[in-house]
């Protein structure tokens, strides 16, 4: 059995070691691949925050995913397009810095996730899953007809926005600005979970009545991870655009928000290390499963049950010998 | 006759061991005390007896190894149980918390109404919105509608009002005497215990530390294993 | 619009309902009364229709389709049972949701492969098609009465079998406590492979009657998951009267939001903004609907238990 | 006499046709421990539930240290100074003993919004906890996870975590329930002297414990409240060993 | 030695297009008989962030010279813009966006099947001519259903007696059927591809509303024509293509792909096939590796069409006769048949904006 923090040490140092093989090896598209992954792990550290520590099995997460993917794709388009985006009589101009991108992702999906919350923590069990999946389901049809900004046909950036100093339509270096938000978000996670209100949120998750009755409040921690799980997410789904250059209403639909989840459920709910482990995983199946076989779907839903059914606590908690971070 | 007849049982939680040798048998219609501090391993016990969790060492009832049966074989032949902590099915009435498990026999719904009128007068409630003494009365009365030969109570009194408590025990004695109900209690009154009981076995850190007629147990014993 | 249409356009809705209901009636066992998420619903589903299209082809007999579709979905409902559910039922729903995720993917692909890529045939038999004639003059599919028969006499069986026999208690009981209800001596696991195969034989079955005016082909259990879903969760988990009502209010929803809500949006727009903008509504309707309804009453109409 | 610490005035709850609690006015005096008692089903805990916030009375108040608090959420009366134990009990059960009892102590400090310090090592929150846990005994499970606890130290940690709140009054719903003899005495014995600390208002059904603790004893039956007095009146009263006592005592 | 990249549907409800196009194209480089070209084939699974992720592996990883493949406009939205600009060519073998052919145009970029509102302009030619006058439309709610209701009234000279835009991917149509009965109108043009139109038709069979019905080929396609059944009897729908087209190509064509593949071709695997030939031809006269000849021997469009003439318009879409055909039953199999020509010589509307 490994010790976890090992584990999460090899994750991490692999993260790092198969781009910069790939450059030797010049398989630029390799470095891609992990860049995918890296910013779906992005993505599901943020959902594991909601749901791994605050028990928020969200069906929606999509919306902040989809919503960062937007925020990059509209403010981008009226940049290449030298038109203005007129919001409530406001006329903005729009860009193609990432840092701007990023920063109005993850404000629009936090805003989305406090109002969202707000509504479906009312809820909770099964319930909470399917309000969460309303809401998604609410943004994907809106997406599909928002005609403005090509309804189902989404919206084509040609060239990749850009950060101060990097040229990031090298994959490489396009990959180290994921990679380095992706060691942030875990750092940020790391603490948030250590810290007294990862504490608390966890608390909030299994026993709600008695939180309450030390003077906290449930809904309130809940609601707050939420929304800094919907940030996180946002901010994965402007990278991830950016990563396509290329957004559609597919990044608000269910099968995302539950492929969100099936990630954090193979790495290992609540772990750290979890979505990334399974971010990997996935995309590694993804791709080297579909070179196989037309048929390859039936293997993957295979390797799936499989770590279901035996994998207790998912891939970390069968390499570290320890069934759960809880559940 | 003995009924049950459990000898150097040993059972783990996950990696975690918990019972150590523990050796009990009850006869037909025999009331036998099961006594020891918090934490002893009585309740783990009761769980390997029922097959809820898995066990090793000689666990026989009327003739069966108990090994070699699911949870609801053992119970279908004769081991009624009113579990720790009561286990109302929640969303269940209390008549379908009764019947749900019911097999045919001296118990039915008019008997436990007569037992436990409280639940007579609730018949429609859910079980979850009942009080806490309520639902100990409801898992009593489940565990009685499966007309069991051997009744296991594992703190079935916890959290009734004295009246009440006293009903049960007179209604023990009577089931004892009528039916030849064979019981195994679990339940920290000592005193009360004595009411009813005709042996006892005391555990201490998940193994058989004394056994013998109910009334030997001596202040020293009492006082070493049970803490009173 | 004419009343006579209004009227017409309410019946379509309340028959969408029915067949919602229909389609969700094996879900409503499966996930509202064992409390087991299954997202290959969906899949079972497909399952029915193709083996009632592949057996259609064979015989021509509608009749056999039918028996066919529903054996086969109980098969398999029974073989994944035994194989995988089993072991789900005391672990999380997180667990289960990936389980039967993998499931969908199995089933779909699976289906392709034995079936091919392209949709099937499956057809309503010659005395079933065609329209009646419904008192004030509407011309109504007799097949679409038949369905809506059907789906209210499997409505009626469900409660009775869930509210009314020591059965559904049983279950009832088991969706609580598992290890009690075994401890008392019901054989659970058998009751509960039981329970998921007339589960899954009621989505074969909705899968093979609806297949018949809808396409029989992979992918076409979807989004009947998603509705039957949205239905039951509506009518609160683990209410059979629930899940009914669930369903009428999401029928009536669609068909009356997709009608209603351009017409309404050409009162103050030019009509083909209009047509769009209320169609586009209209499509999120249900899930507006569902989350009025859970803000509401966070359990459902009808649930008691998250 | 002092001004009561808490006080419940005219609480009535009805649930459908049933009255739960009846018109029901107690009080806590500084230093006491009053104990409720009655019949299953009387409606003690839905009594508490109403004093600590989860129930909301259909007519009466409740008053915490004179202030009016029946307008405030459990959280809010948690932080004026109610300190509750539940019948069953609520611990978070994958977290370590020593994490709930810091969570208790987290509650008191009312700041639950650091996202960056570990919980575990700020020695406020920690110091506070151990002294709880070593109070109730359980200092040696301080690292036990919580779902490995026997039932009766899952009682004892109920305990630790409303020490933390410093509470200016205990509610405690049948703290004796499911501990041994030996554990029940220990409580009994620990009780007594934290009525010095904070008064008790306490709802059991050990009927030795409550006579070795109480100062006050309220009988309630059917919601109502049929008797006050002390251990030895209530003893004697024949209206409450018809409904509750029995032969007993 | 020349490398295609094919990025095509070929798992999920849609592969059965991907299939086809696939095995068209598959069958003409097959009976080119060369032996330098190499066809990489990848499924996208009907997923835009799939699609964009291969097409960067087939250019990045593989480095092929040439894409081709995608089914799905909204996918090629996502792919082509890049993969143009990255200086590869792409030749579509189906989708045709309307954004693509105008202003989004790129000299790399050829469309061999048809501008997305092709088919429906036709549909509408087709039901003016047949007498029509208030037609009834519908459409999913998505771009290509907005598109697909544009393209018709463009060229329909009567009224719709209604306009409505269904769910996209819905499976229950009564509501929508009533409003047609009720609309008083003379005849019926849909687009719902897939699964959509099947539902539809066998629905409308069973109403007893007897109106004409008209139609784009997407719902009348020969993989998909055996599930609808009887119900789609006698239906007129356009199409640039049909089995029956009466050259020597086609014919070869079509019982070549029948002797390969076992089954009839569809309209998607003709496509297929002419993508693959105009990628031959031009091979003849030019190596990849010199863009601008290569661009010009596409341009030529000097192959053998199974549609007959072929050649590209100024924004490199097709310049095509389409046909109005009916759904006929050939012994057991549903089929088309061409009755016949809604638009002849048709180009595109959107040519005039683009500027290469
Ligand atoms: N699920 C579990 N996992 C791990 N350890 C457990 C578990 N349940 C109980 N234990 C441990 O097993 C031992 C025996 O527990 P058990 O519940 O059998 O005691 P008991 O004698 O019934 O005590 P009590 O009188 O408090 O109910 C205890 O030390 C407890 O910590
Ligand atoms: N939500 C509810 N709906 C209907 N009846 C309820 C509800 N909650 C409690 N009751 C009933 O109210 C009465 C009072 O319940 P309560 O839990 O307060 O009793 P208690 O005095 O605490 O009893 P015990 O000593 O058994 O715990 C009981 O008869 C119970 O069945
Ligand atoms: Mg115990
Ligand atoms: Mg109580």
């Amino acid at each position: 059995m490994i010790p976890e923090r090992l584990l999460n040490w090899v994750v991490f140092a692999g993260l790092l070691a198969v781009p910069l093989w790939a450059i030797v090896a010049d398989e630029p598209f390799t470095i891609t691949l992990v860049t995918r992954a890296v910013i779906l792990a992005i993505a599901a550290v943020g959902l594991n925050i909601a749901l791994g520590i605050g028990g928020l099995v969200s069906l929606g997460h999509a919306v902040f995913f989809g919503l960062g993917g937007y925020a990059m794709g509209i403010l981008a388009y009226h940049a290449q397009t030298y038109t203005s985006l007129d919001l409530f009589g406001l006329s903005l101009a729009g860009t193609k810095s990432m840092p701007i991108i990023w920063l109005v992702a993850v404000v629009v999906s936090a805003l989305a996730a406090w109002v969202i919350g707000l509504l479906s923590l009312r809820t909770s069990g099964v319930y909470f899953i399917m309000i969460t999946l309303a809401f998604g389901q609410m943004f994907y049809y809106f997406a599909i007809s928002w005609s403005t900004y090509g309804g189902e046909d989404g919206l084509s950036i040609y060239v990749r926005n850009g950060f101060p100093g990097l040229n990031t339509l090298v994959p490489i270096q396009f990959f180290g600005l994921c990679f380095a938000l992706l060691c942030i978000v875990l750092f940020l996670n790391a603490r948030l979970q250590n810290a007294p209100f990862g504490l608390a949120l966890n608390a909030a998750r299994q026993v709600p009545t008695r939180v309450e009755t030390v003077g906290l409040n449930p809904m309130r921690l809940k609601l707050v991870a939420f929304v800094i799980s919907g940030a996180i997410t946002g901010l994965a789904g402007a990278l991830f655009a950016d990563l396509n250059r290329f957004v559609s209403p597919t990044m608000f639909s269910w099968q995302l928000s539950g492929e969100l989840i099936v990630l954090i459920i193979i790495g290992g709910v609540g772990r750290l290390y979890g979505p990334v482990v399974g971010a990997c995983l996935f995309v590694a199946l993804e791709h080297w499963l579909g070179a196989l076989t037309e048929f390859w779907h039936v293997y993957l839903g295979l390797i799936l049950l499989v770590i279901v059914l035996f994998a207790r606590g998912g891939i970390i908690g069968l390499l570290t010998g320890k069934e759960g971070a809880h559940v | 006759m003995t009924l049950l007849k459990v000898d150097n049982l040993t059972a783990r939680y996950g990696v975690a061991q918990v019972l150590f040798g523990v050796t009990l048998d009850v006869a037909e219609g025999e009331v036998v005390a099961l006594m020891g501090r918090n934490g002893m391993g009585k309740t783990t016990t009761v769980k390997a007896i029922c097959r809820m969790i898995a066990s090793e060492g000689v666990l026989n009832f009327a003739g069966h190894s108990l090994h070699d049966l699911p949870s609801h074989k053992v119970a279908r032949l004769g081991i009624g149980l009113a579990p720790e902590g009561r286990r109302c099915f929640r969303d269940l009435t209390v008549e379908e918390n009764l019947i749900a498990a019911a097999q045919p026999g001296d118990w039915t719904l008019r008997s436990i109404a007569d037992l436990f009128p409280r639940l007579g007068e609730r018949h429609t409630q859910r079980a979850a919105s009942l009080s806490g003494g309520e639902q100990q009365m409801l898992a009593i009365g489940r565990a009685l509608m499966t007309n069991p030969r051997l009744l296991i109570l594992d703190e079935a009194t916890e959290g009734l009002a004295p009246i009440i408590r006293q009903e049960i025990w007179a209604a023990i004695a009577r089931l004892k005497q009528e039916t030849g109900t064979a019981i195994l209690l679990i339940d920290k009154s000592v005193r009360e215990l004595a009411q009813v009981s005709d042996r006892a076995v005391i555990l201490g850190r998940g193994e058989t530390v004394w056994s013998g007629a109910f009334a030997d147990i001596t202040p020293e014993v009492s006082e070493t294993y049970v803490g009173v | 619009m004419s009343t006579l249409l209004i009227i017409e356009q309410v019946l379509n809705g309340l028959q969408f309902g029915v067949m919602l209901f229909l389609m969700a009636a094996g879900l409503t066992l499966i996930f509202g009364v064992m409390g087991l998420i299954n997202l290959a619903h969906g899949s079972l589903y497909m399952i029915g229709a193709f083996a009632a299209a592949a057996v259609a082809g064979a015989t021509g007999s509608f009749v056999l389709a039918l028996a066919a579709a529903l054996a086969v979905a109980a098969i398999a409902g029974a073989l994944i049972e035994i194989t995988v559910i089993r072991r789900l039922y005391c672990k999380a729903h997180l667990d289960q949701v990936l389980a039967t995720f993998a499931l969908i993917l199995i089933f779909s692909e699976g289906t392709r492969w034995l079936f091919g890529s392209f949709p099937l045939f499956l057809n309503i038999p010659d005395y079933l098609s065609g329209p009646v004639a419904l008192p004030g003059g509407i011309q109504y599919p007799l097949y679409r009465l038949t369905l809506i028969a059907v789906g209210l006499l499997v409505g009626l069986g469900l409660w009775a079998l869930i509210e009314r026999t020591r059965i559904g208690i049983q279950i009832r009981a088991g969706e609580n406590d598992r290890e009690m209800i075994a401890a008392l001596g019901v054989d659970i696991r058998l009751l509960y492979t039981l329970v998921f195969a007339i589960g899954a034989a009621l989505a074969g079955l909705a899968g093979a009657l609806v297949g018949a005016i809808q396409s029989v082909q992979v992918g076409m259990g979807e989004p009947v998951l998603i509705l039957a879903f949205v239905v039951i969760v509506i009518g609160g988990i683990g209410s059979i009267k629930g899940a009914f009502i669930g369903a009428l209010l999401v029928g009536l929803t669609d068909t009356l939001g997709g009608i209603f809500l351009p017409e309404l949006f050409k009162l103050f727009m030019e009509p083909g903004a209009a047509t769009q903008t209320g169609s586009a509504l209209a499509s999120m309707a249900i899930y507006i609907l569902m989350s009025l309804v859970l803000i509401w009453r966070p359990t459902g109409l009808f649930g008691a238990r998250a | 006499m002092s001004e009561p610490i808490l006080a419940t005035r005219n609480l009535r709850k009805n649930f459908g046709a049933l009255t739960a609690t009846d018109d029901v006015s107690i009080d806590l005096r500084a230093g006491e421990i009053h104990a409720i008692i009655g019949p299953n089903g009387a409606g003690k805990s839905t009594l508490i539930a109403q004093i600590c916030g989860g129930l909301r009375p259909d007519s009466g108040s409740v008053h915490l240290l004179g202030r009016d608090v029946t307008a405030d959420n459990t959280q809010a009366r948690a932080q004026a100074g109610l300190g509750r134990t539940f019948q069953i009990s609520a611990l978070a059960m994958e977290d370590s003993v020593l994490e709930n009892v810091v969570l208790g102590a987290l509650g008191s400090s009312g700041n639950p919004w650091r996202f960056w310090s570990r919980a575990l090592s700020d020695t406020s929150l920690t110091a506070k906890a151990d002294a709880a846990l070593e109070r109730v005994g359980l200092i040696e499970h301080r690292n036990t996870r919580c779902a490995e606890l026997s039932h009766g130290q899952r009682r004892q940690l109920e305990v630790a975590v409303a020490l933390t709140l410093s509470p200016k009054a205990f509610v405690m719903d049948e703290p004796m329930a499911g501990l041994g003899a030996e554990g029940s005495k220990l409580l009994t014995a620990f009780l007594d002297q934290l009525r010095s600390e904070a008064p008790i208002l306490l709802v059991e059904h050990d009927m030795d414990a409550v006579f070795a603790l109480a100062d006050r004893i309220s009988v309630l039956v059917y919601g109502q409240v049929i008797a006050t007095g002390t251990v030895d009146e209530i003893r004697q009263s024949r209206a409450v060993r018809e409904a509750y006592l029995g032969e007993e005592a | 030695e020349t490398k295609i990249g094919m990025i095509t549907t070929l798992s999920g409800g849609g592969a059965g297009l991907g299939i086809d196009v696939r095995d068209g194209f598959m069958l003409a480089i097959g009976q080119s008989g060369r032996d330098d070209i190499e066809v990489v084939i990848e499924d996208d699974q009907q997923k835009p962030d799939i699609a964009v992720q291969l097409a960067d592996k087939m250019v990045q990883s593989e480095r092929v010279d040439i894409l081709t493949g995608i089914i799905w406009s909204n996918l090629a939205m996502a792919v082509i813009p890049s993969v143009t600009a990255q200086g590869k060519f792409y030749l579509s073998p189906n989708a045709g966006p309307s954004a693509l052919a105008g202003q989004g145009c790129h000299q790399n970029y050829f469309n061999v099947a048809w501008q997305n509102d092709n088919l429906h302009e036709a549909a509408g030619a087709y039901a003016t001519s047949a007498g029509y006058s208030n037609s009834f439309v519908l459409a999913p709610n998505y771009p290509a259903g907005q598109d697909a209701l544009t393209g018709f009234k463009r060229m329909f000279k009567g009224e719709p007696a209604g306009e409505v835009y269904t769910q996209l991917g819905q499976t229950d149509y009564a509501a929508e059927i009533a409003q047609i009965r009720a609309s008083g109108a003379d005849s019926v043009f849909f687009f719902l591809p897939g699964g959509m139109g099947i539902s539809f038709l066998k629905q409308y069979a069973d109403s007893g509303v007897d109106l004409p019905v008209v139609g784009p080929a997407f719902s009348f396609d020969q993989g998909i024509l055996q599930a609808v059944g009887d119900a789609a009897l006698g239906v007129v729908n356009t199409s640039q293509w049909n089995k029956d087209i009466d050259n020597p190509t086609n014919a070869a064509f079509v019982e070549s792909f029948q002797a390969e593949y076992g089954r009839l071709p569809s309209l998607y695997a003709s496509q297929g096939f002419d993508t693959a030939n105009l990628i031959l031809s031009a091979l003849d006269t030019a190596e990849v590796s010199d863009a601008d000849a290569f661009r010009e021997a596409l341009r030529a469009a000097d192959f053998d069409s199974t549609r007959g003439d072929f050649k590209f318009g100024p924004n490199h879409h097709p310049i095509q006769t389409i046909y109005a055909r009916e759904v006929i039953k050939e012994g057991d199999v549903f089929t088309n048949k061409i009755i016949g020509v809604a638009l002849e010589n048709h180009a595109d509307v959107y040519a005039a904006d683009c500027k290469m």
